[in-house]
């Protein structure tokens, strides 16, 4: 555990949460902009968040602990992947929980959580989000296992800190077909995973299209606060991380302040570009018919699992 | 006699005196009894394996026994494993069977066969000649088929799982017998010690045939794909104990099967036999967690998920004899396959366990009529939820540990060790992956729509929690699953040096302390770490939340429902709705088969009177691969009747037919 | 006192016999059958003690001779015997209630059954393969009364297609016989039929006239065991003979017919090497497997089923013989005795079924074991035990032959004959399980209780069962015995 | 007797064998048939008593007169009554293969007879053993009239000549089958033709005719 990992692990979290809901909000107004909307101001999410917090708790009639626990797992899973990846500092404070598959694995508890507080209400939305969402996880998960095998094979590990230190010493390896091609499965598998166009719209509770929001629709006032800022920290986490697997640069590698300011200056650009991207494409989508999704999320299958074949014959 | 012998001893004696208590006893006191003796028996057992895995080797002939060959008695340490699994099984479902037992199988057979089929799993391990193998073996079998009989008289799909498990079994058995006696035909005798000694000289030919024919006979005992039709038939027919004993500790013997005369008695061997079993493996793992998200019986997935699982411990297997050049990567797959077989067996037996209350305490296990019993069985519910947390490779379950291993011995398989291995090494986590992600899909489906929502029908409205000797068993069955989550490390270094052995590399993949460290390759994880870390996390927020942020207490209030109606049970989500999007996506895989019949009212054809929809999945393979065989063995039996008409003259013309054409042959060669 | 032993087990039969004769069938004569079995096995005992001690004997001037093969077949007569005629009387007990028989036919089926097993006796004891065929013959001729005995259409047609097949066959085996006589004319010591001096003059009789010979012994005594092509009357008489005449026709006699192959096999390798012999069999076998399994797949009559699994026994045991040594030898008698306990428990306990339920249609029989669950348990193990499953004995018989089959370089052979034997296992199980399991008809009809398995029947049943069992955990004081006949029965090479 | 006139009359009594077999398969009448057994009998009787006077052997003179009480007396005695408890259906109803094929068959299977005898020709050759052939020739015909012939008589009539033919052989090769063999297989084929006569008569009982071709009860 080194100096430059406790810094990360103290730094990260506070990074991710706070600047999470900012990215979104910031994403939302690119979108109202671009829309011709005056959109409420990148602050927006947070007042919310502000909002719903200061709210009576409830326990709706014949939900059981599962609905009660869920969201406090959706926000822990995110946090302890925040703490351990290196998305600010390329050291993690706990090394042998920062592995690409216990991350991976770690996001999709928290998924899981959420689908099975949704099915825990027995309502008809929340066990349609559920099915929908399980539905989708289970074609997530397998193409984000793939990918990450991809970009792990050149490497010799799945630590991640190993990855980002293995492309930062060997630039050329960013360009690589593998890699390449695992960038854009993990592209798409992270659209699907994070609730975006044209997986999913993240502001329609239309019952035919929804998957996330009707998983949610039972949860109000903390309860709701933390699902959001859960999503919000998730699509955060996810951009981090795409951003430091393929492009590391400016990533603290060392624990002095100036190279940690850096590297979370540098990350901040890194997700605001990427979110800005994602936004823009956004408004240029349509959402995707439920059924199609599936065929998306077997393409971006097939693309990892070329990368994969890549990474072991040019290897 | 050294304490492993002892132990076996002790274990042996117990369960002949259970078989005895079940025989002899009256019928209020015969659960009591042969679930206490059996336990013991059980736990003897696990004793005996443990101290065989620490290195007390034990061995023992008895040449009396069993005419024209004898048997041998050995336990090592591989053999060590397989016991101590199936002894603590046998722990766990014969304490649970104190209280299901007494309702539902107290039958003196099935009482009397059910210690006798722990002994039968414990002495297939210990089985030191083929001989005595194959004699446990099919005593295990018979064992099996009894106790899956137990209640047929009350369903009929019990008598007709019990057919298929008979004749699989059957059939897998002469497969084993066969190739085991190929094998024996080149050794000077039948035990292991003369067998390992005759595979250096053996043609690979015939070492070839050996490995394929025993490849499929204990596959088929471990459920693989195509030979997997009897499993998610006759695993949920069963008593759920039974179940419980069957899913986690009888397929485990398949494995036993081909780990020992693989990797032990041959010697590993050629690349293309582990191709193969690779391949097997991968199929498994997926078609079985396919079936599984479909299923809606609750035991039938668990069945299909034991499919899926000894796929992925014969991926395991399968990497670990394709890369035996590279002994780090070969043993880290084998340890990874070992120990994802202990998983499994730790918690399907809960899974089964609790499928097996549920069925007591709801009256079905069809998961469309549950739902609601998170209230009513809430020690149940939480040991299923667990349970199903371990089975879906998510942290910090159990399966994610041994999947994670798996995984780590794929990656670092080098291309070095030959163009199959580089083709199928992304096939293979390709396969894993998928299953992974099904396996999430289908636990959250099995515990989701099983335990959580409301209650489907009268029976699950009615659930009462079961008796204390049945949750005292999923407690400890728990606490096992539990601790093989977040401390691997105190199996993975036997499991290491056990995998270095059978693989003679002489470098064991040892782990060290609570972090699973690989050794020779880089990779690393900490089980308990990621759990501390995540459980902190989460009370941590929960302080945060509740102290800091809102400090009122929870109100109680309607579901709002986006303001709907009162709800009913029948708006809500079933097994069969949860999987419907993911059978479309399959559809091409699985072929669902679905009929409408829509009822018009008499008055007018543009008013609907009533619509019915059924949805079947049934098994492909079995339609493909089975249907058109046994047709055509239909077939073949008809026309063969044409040989027994009846006719006299006809009987008496085989003869002079036969007979003439005799009398010519020897004219001729004479 | 040797010979006396040697007359006891053909002369106490025929003393039955004539009890029956004189006295008839009564409840008070219903049990000289089962003392006279009971005495035969006790002589054939002391016998094999005997010939432990001081090897083979011979008496009555040189017609009888014992040796430790004779002895082992003696005793499975003698156990099977006993099991059959333990089962009679309750049998024709319910026989003569139902009206399917009066005293008469029990007092002389009790007759023919005795002379029946002094006949088979007397097979096993002849020192010549004249004397050997006579018997055999007779045993045709004893039985074809006991298998027509119900006069019936159908049984009357099963004695018509026994007789005139089984002559046939054994016909042939009687010019195989005097075929064999015409090349030991030919030798220095002119040893005639005599077993021991044919074989030791092997070397001296003709090849192409032994060959000859010994196709037409094989085939024709073949034609007895149930061995293809002479088999198709096997199904009919076994399936239409009172059940403890099926029990011991299916459990002794084709083992005893098998038993006379196997001596003319002693001479055969003696004079033409193992392969011609070799050949025939395992030809032979593998036909008669192929049928027998092919046969019962679709099959609708469960006598018929038992007695079709016999036809595919016995071509198992052929295997066997055909594999040769040692411990194929050990396993080809240890399955017979096996295979006489099993198809005995099963053609008793298959009677006893088709005397309460009143037919022999599988399709027809339902949830035996909810409603006789002691006579279906003996049935179902008996099935098991039939389709070689531990701990009976015919596992470690199979197991024997096919470890033999495998290391004699019979491979390929050894692996067919073991699929189609699984694959009428599977079969036997199939049907067997369709009869015995599920839930027994709720109605009307459902509401007479079904009568209950007479005491002596099921103990003999369960006797059969433990005692095969018991043989498959451990030979115990046959091993001696066993190994002594096999050595026996391989020969000199 | 010289030996000319042993071989003379034993060729001919030979050749009346087998000329015998080939009327039982051109006539179809029951009643003619047994006449021809009978014949067929004597000729039997008389190799058996050539070998008893060239051999001088009294063991062989009981066989040539139990032969003739046998089988020109109690065995045609016994088919008579079968036939004639038949009744006016006596005449054989065609047979499954037709005469003219019966009697092509008969004539492959007599040279068959005399292919596969030659190592027993060869083994001893003389007068005696050169005329194995007509017997094994014999054997074949009865075995293939048993295969062919519809009524019940006459596969036993069928099931006679396989004997026949299986004694001449035993004639043929040998002086000295021991006496008790020779007696118990005599016994042993009285009692298989009187078994088969009991049976067809209660065949007439219960099937009424008894056309063996209907036996058809029993079957898969």
């Amino acid at each position: 555990m080194s100096a430059l990992g406790i810094v990360g692990g103290v730094v990260q979290p506070l990074a991710v949460v706070a600047g999470s809901p900012v990215l979104v909000g910031m994403m939302r107004q690119v979108r109202a902009r671009l829309e011709g909307r005056a959109g409420p101001g990148i602050a927006q999410p947070w007042r919310d968040l502000r909002k719903l917090f200061g709210k009576e708790p409830i326990a709706p009639r014949g939900t059981g602990v599962v609905f009660r626990a869920a969201p406090y797992a959706l926000v822990a899973t995110t946090l302890v992947v925040s703490f351990v990846a290196p998305l600010a500092t390329v050291d993690s404070p706990l090394d042998p929980v920062a592995d690409l598959f216990a991350v991976v694995a770690l996001l999709t508890a928290g998924t899981v959580a959420l689908a099975l507080a949704g099915l825990d209400t027995g309502t008809a939305f929340g066990g349609m989000g559920a099915s929908r969402e399980m539905t989708i996880v289970a074609l997530v998960e397998p193409t984000l296992l793939v990918a990450v095998f991809a970009l792990s094979v050149p490497v010799g590990s799945t630590n991640l800190a190993a990855i980002v230190s293995s492309t930062l010493r060997d630039p050329a390896r960013a360009i690589s077909p593998a890699s390449l091609l695992a960038a854009v499965a993990l592209v798409i598998v992270i659209v699907a995973e994070t609730g975006r166009l044209p997986v999913d719209n993240p502001s329609t509770h239309l019952e035919l299209t929804m998957v996330h929001e009707a998983m949610v629709l039972e949860y109000a006032g903390p309860d709701l606060a933390l699902v959001e800022l859960a999503s919000a920290m998730r699509l955060g986490v996810f951009l981090a991380l795409l951003a430091n697997l393929f492009v590391p640069w400016g990533i603290a590698t060392t624990a002095g302040p100036f190279a940690v300011l850096g590297g979370v200056l540098a990350l901040a650009v890194k997700v605001v570009v990427l979110g800005l991207a994602l936004a823009v494409g956004e408004v240029f989508l349509a959402k995707l018919r439920l059924f199609r999704v599936p065929e998306l999320l077997a393409g971006s299958f097939l693309l990892a699992l070329l990368a994969v074949a890549a990474s072991f014959f040019l290897a | 006699m050294n304490p492993t012998g002892l132990a076996l001893g002790v274990a042996l004696v117990l369960g002949v005196f259970a078989a005895v208590l079940g025989a002899a006893t009256r019928k209020h006191l015969r659960a009591r009894a042969v679930g206490a003796v059996t336990a013991l028996c059980g736990a003897a057992g696990t004793i005996a394996g443990i101290s065989a895995m620490c290195g007390t080797r034990y061995y023992a002939a008895f040449p009396a026994l069993l005419p024209l060959s004898g048997v041998t008695i050995t336990v090592d340490s591989t053999s060590g494993l397989f016991l101590a699994v199936t002894g603590a099984v046998a722990f766990v479902s014969a304490v649970y069977g104190v209280g299901y037992a007494r309702a539902d199988a107290n039958g003196r057979l099935p009482q009397a066969v059910f210690p006798l089929f722990v002994i039968t799993m414990m002495l297939v391990v210990s089985a030191g000649n083929v001989g005595a193998l194959l004699v446990c073996w099919e005593l295990m079998a018979l064992c099996s088929l009894v106790l899956v009989l137990t209640e047929h008289h009350r369903r009929p799909e019990v008598a007709r799982a019990g057919r298929w498990y008979a004749v699989m079994t059957h059939l897998g058995f002469v497969a084993i017998l066969a190739g085991l006696l190929v094998f024996t035909a080149a050794a000077d005798d039948d035990t292991f010690p003369a067998l390992r000694v005759a595979a250096h000289h053996l043609s690979p030919t015939t070492a070839s045939v050996v490995f394929v024919a025993t490849l499929l006979g204990f596959g088929s005992k471990a459920g693989v794909v195509p030979l997997h039709v009897w499993l998610p038939r006759a695993h949920p027919e069963a008593p759920s104990h039974v179940s419980a004993l069957m899913s986690a500790a009888m397929v485990n013997l398949g494995v036993y099967g081909i780990v020992r005369v693989g990797f032990d008695l041959l010697g590993g061997g050629q690349r293309w036999w582990w191709l193969l079993t690779l391949a097997l493996g991968g199929i498994s793992a997926v078609y079985g967690i396919l079936h599984a998200a479909m299923s809606t019986d609750l035991k039938r997935l668990l069945g299909y998920s034991t499919t899926e699982n000894m796929g992925l411990v014969l991926i395991g297997l399968g990497a670990a004899g394709l890369v035996a050049d590279d002994p780090v990567v070969a043993g880290l797959a084998l340890a990874a396959a070992l120990l994802h077989m202990v998983n499994h067996a730790a918690f399907k037996t809960v899974l089964f366990l609790a499928a097996g209350s549920v069925q007591r305490g709801a009256g079905s296990r069809d998961l469309d009529a549950l739902g609601g019993l998170s209230g009513p069985m809430p020690f149940t519910t939480a040991a299923f939820g667990l349970g199903a947390l371990a089975a879906s490779a998510l942290p910090p379950g159990t399966a994610f540990v041994s999947e994670w291993l798996l995984l780590q011995a794929l990656i670092h398989a080098r291309p070095s060790a030959g163009a199959a291995a580089v083709v199928m090494m992304p096939i293979a986590v390709a396969a894993v992956a998928l299953t992974a992600g099904l396996a999430v899909a289908t636990f959250v489906k099995a515990f989701g729509v099983g335990f959580l929502g409301r209650p489907r029908s009268a029976g699950a409205a009615a659930a009462r929690e079961s008796p204390a000797s049945m949750t005292a068993a999923l407690g400890i069955a728990v606490a096992v699953c539990a601790v093989l989550a977040v401390l691997p490390t105190i199996l993975l270094s036997q499991l290491g040096s056990l995998a270095s052995g059978l693989l003679r590399t002489g470098s064991p993949a040892a782990m060290d302390g609570i972090v699973v460290r690989l050794v020779g390759v880089s990779g690393a994880l900490s089980p308990l770490m990621l759990a501390v870390v995540s459980v902190g996390a989460a009370l941590g927020l929960v302080a945060v939340v509740r102290l800091v942020l809102t400090r009122q207490a929870r109100r109680a209030a309607r579901l709002w429902d986006c303001g709907a109606g009162p709800l009913s049970a029948r708006m809500e989500y079933t097994a069969t709705s949860f999987a419907e999007p993911l059978q479309r996506v399959f559809d091409d895989v699985v072929q669902p088969e679905t009929d409408v019949d829509v009822t018009h009212a008499r008055e007018s054809a543009y008013l609907v009177e009533a619509i019915e929809f059924r949805n079947r999945v049934l098994d492909r393979i079995e339609r493909w691969l089975y249907t058109p065989l046994l047709r055509a063995v239909s077939v073949w039996a008809a026309a063969a009747r044409r040989l027994a008409t009846g006719s006299v003259h006809r009987y008496l013309g085989y003869g002079f037919y036969t007979l003439c054409g005799l009398l010519i042959l020897l004219a001729v060669t004479r | 006192m040797i010979t006396l032993l040697m007359l006891a087990p053909v002369g106490l039969p025929v003393l039955g016999a004539l009890a029956y004769l004189l006295f008839g069938w009564r409840p008070a004569t219903a049990w000289i059958a089962a003392g006279a079995a009971a005495g035969e096995l006790a002589a054939a005992i002391g016998l094999a003690a005997v010939v432990d001690l001081s090897g083979p004997q011979i008496a009555v001037g040189g017609l009888a001779r014992v040796d430790a093969l004779s002895v082992f077949m003696l005793l499975v007569i003698g156990t099977v015997g006993l099991l059959a005629t333990a089962a009679s009387p309750s049998y024709l007990a319910a026989e003569i209630r139902a009206g399917r028989a009066s005293m008469r036919t029990a007092a002389r089926h009790s007759l023919l059954v005795q002379a029946f097993l002094a006949a088979m006796a007397s097979a096993v004891l002849a020192a010549d393969l004249g004397g050997l065929w006579i018997a055999i013959e007779a045993t045709t001729i004893v039985t074809a009364f006991l298998v027509g005995q119900r006069r019936t259409r159908a049984a009357v047609e099963a004695a018509w297609k026994y007789v005139v097949i089984c002559s046939t066959g054994i016909a042939l085996a009687l010019l195989g016989a005097l075929l064999l006589n015409y090349a030991a004319q030919h030798t220095p010591v002119r040893p005639g039929l005599n077993l021991v001096g044919l074989i030791a003059a092997a070397h001296t009789l003709d090849p192409a006239v032994t060959k000859i010979a010994v196709a037409m012994l094989v085939i024709g005594f073949g034609t007895k065991a149930g061995l293809a092509p002479l088999h198709a009357w096997l199904p009919d008489a076994h399936s239409q003979a009172p059940a403890p005449v099926s029990a011991l026709m299916s459990g002794v006699l084709l083992s005893v017919a098998f038993y006379a192959i196997l001596r003319v096999k002693l001479v055969a390798d003696a004079v033409l090497g193992a392969g011609f012999a070799r050949a025939l069999l395992l030809v032979m076998a593998l036909a008669s497997l192929a049928l027998a399994a092919s046969l019962l797949i679709a099959q609708r009559d469960y006598k018929r089923m038992l007695a079709y699994s016999s036809i595919e026994h016995l071509a198992l045991i052929a295997t066997g013989a055909a594999v040769g040594g040692p411990l194929a030898m050990a396993a080809v008698l240890l399955h017979m005795l096996g295979h006489g306990l099993a198809k005995g428990v099963l053609f008793l306990g298959a009677g006893q079924l088709s005397q309460t339920d009143g037919t022999s249609r599988i399709a027809q029989i339902r949830a035996v074991a909810a409603r006789q669950p002691v006579l279906a348990g003996c049935l179902g193990f008996g099935v098991l035990a039939l389709i070689g499953l531990p701990p009976f004995s015919i596992f470690a018989s199979e197991l024997g032959i096919a470890r033999a089959g495998f290391a004699a370089g019979l491979g390929w052979f050894t692996a067919i004959a073991l699929s189609l034997t699984a694959v009428a296992g599977a079969v036997l199980v199939i049907h067997v399980s369709r009869m015995l399991l599920g839930t027994p008809a709720e109605g009307p009809g459902a509401a007479t209780a079904s009568p209950r398995l007479p005491a002596a029947a099921g103990a003999v049943l369960l006797a059969g069962l433990t005692l095969s069992a018991a043989l498959g955990v451990t030979a115990g004081p046959l091993t001696g015995l066993l190994h002594s006949a096999a050595v026996i029965a391989v020969g000199t090479p | 007797m010289s030996e000319t006139t042993y071989v003379q009359l034993l060729y001919l009594a030979c050749g009346g064998l087998l000329l015998t077999s080939v009327l039982m398969l051109w006539r179809r009448e029951l009643a003619v048939l047994i006449r021809v057994f009978a014949v067929q009998g004597f000729a039997l009787a008389v190799i058996a008593g050539l070998a008893a006077l060239h051999h001088g052997g009294i063991e062989l003179g009981a066989v040539a007169v139990g032969i003739l009480v046998l089988r020109v007396g109690i065995l045609p005695w016994l088919l008579r009554r079968a036939v004639a408890a038949v009744g006016p259906a006596s005449r054989e109803t065609r047979p499954l293969v037709n005469v003219a094929a019966s009697l092509l068959v008969a004539a492959v299977l007599t040279l068959l007879a005399y292919a596969v005898s030659r190592p027993l020709v060869e083994l001893a050759p003389a007068a005696a053993t050169s005329a194995i052939p007509i017997g094994v020739a014999v054997v074949l015909i009865g075995f293939f009239v048993l295969i062919t012939r519809r009524r019940a008589p006459s596969q036993l009539v069928g099931f006679l000549l396989m004997d026949n033919g299986i004694t001449a052989v035993g004639l043929l090769t040998t002086a000295g089958v021991a006496l008790t063999v020779e007696l118990g297989v005599a016994l042993d084929v009285l009692l298989a033709v009187l078994v088969l006569q009991i049976l067809t008569g209660r065949m007439r009982e219960t099937f009424g005719d008894t056309d063996v071709a209907e036996l058809r009860e029993l079957h898969d």
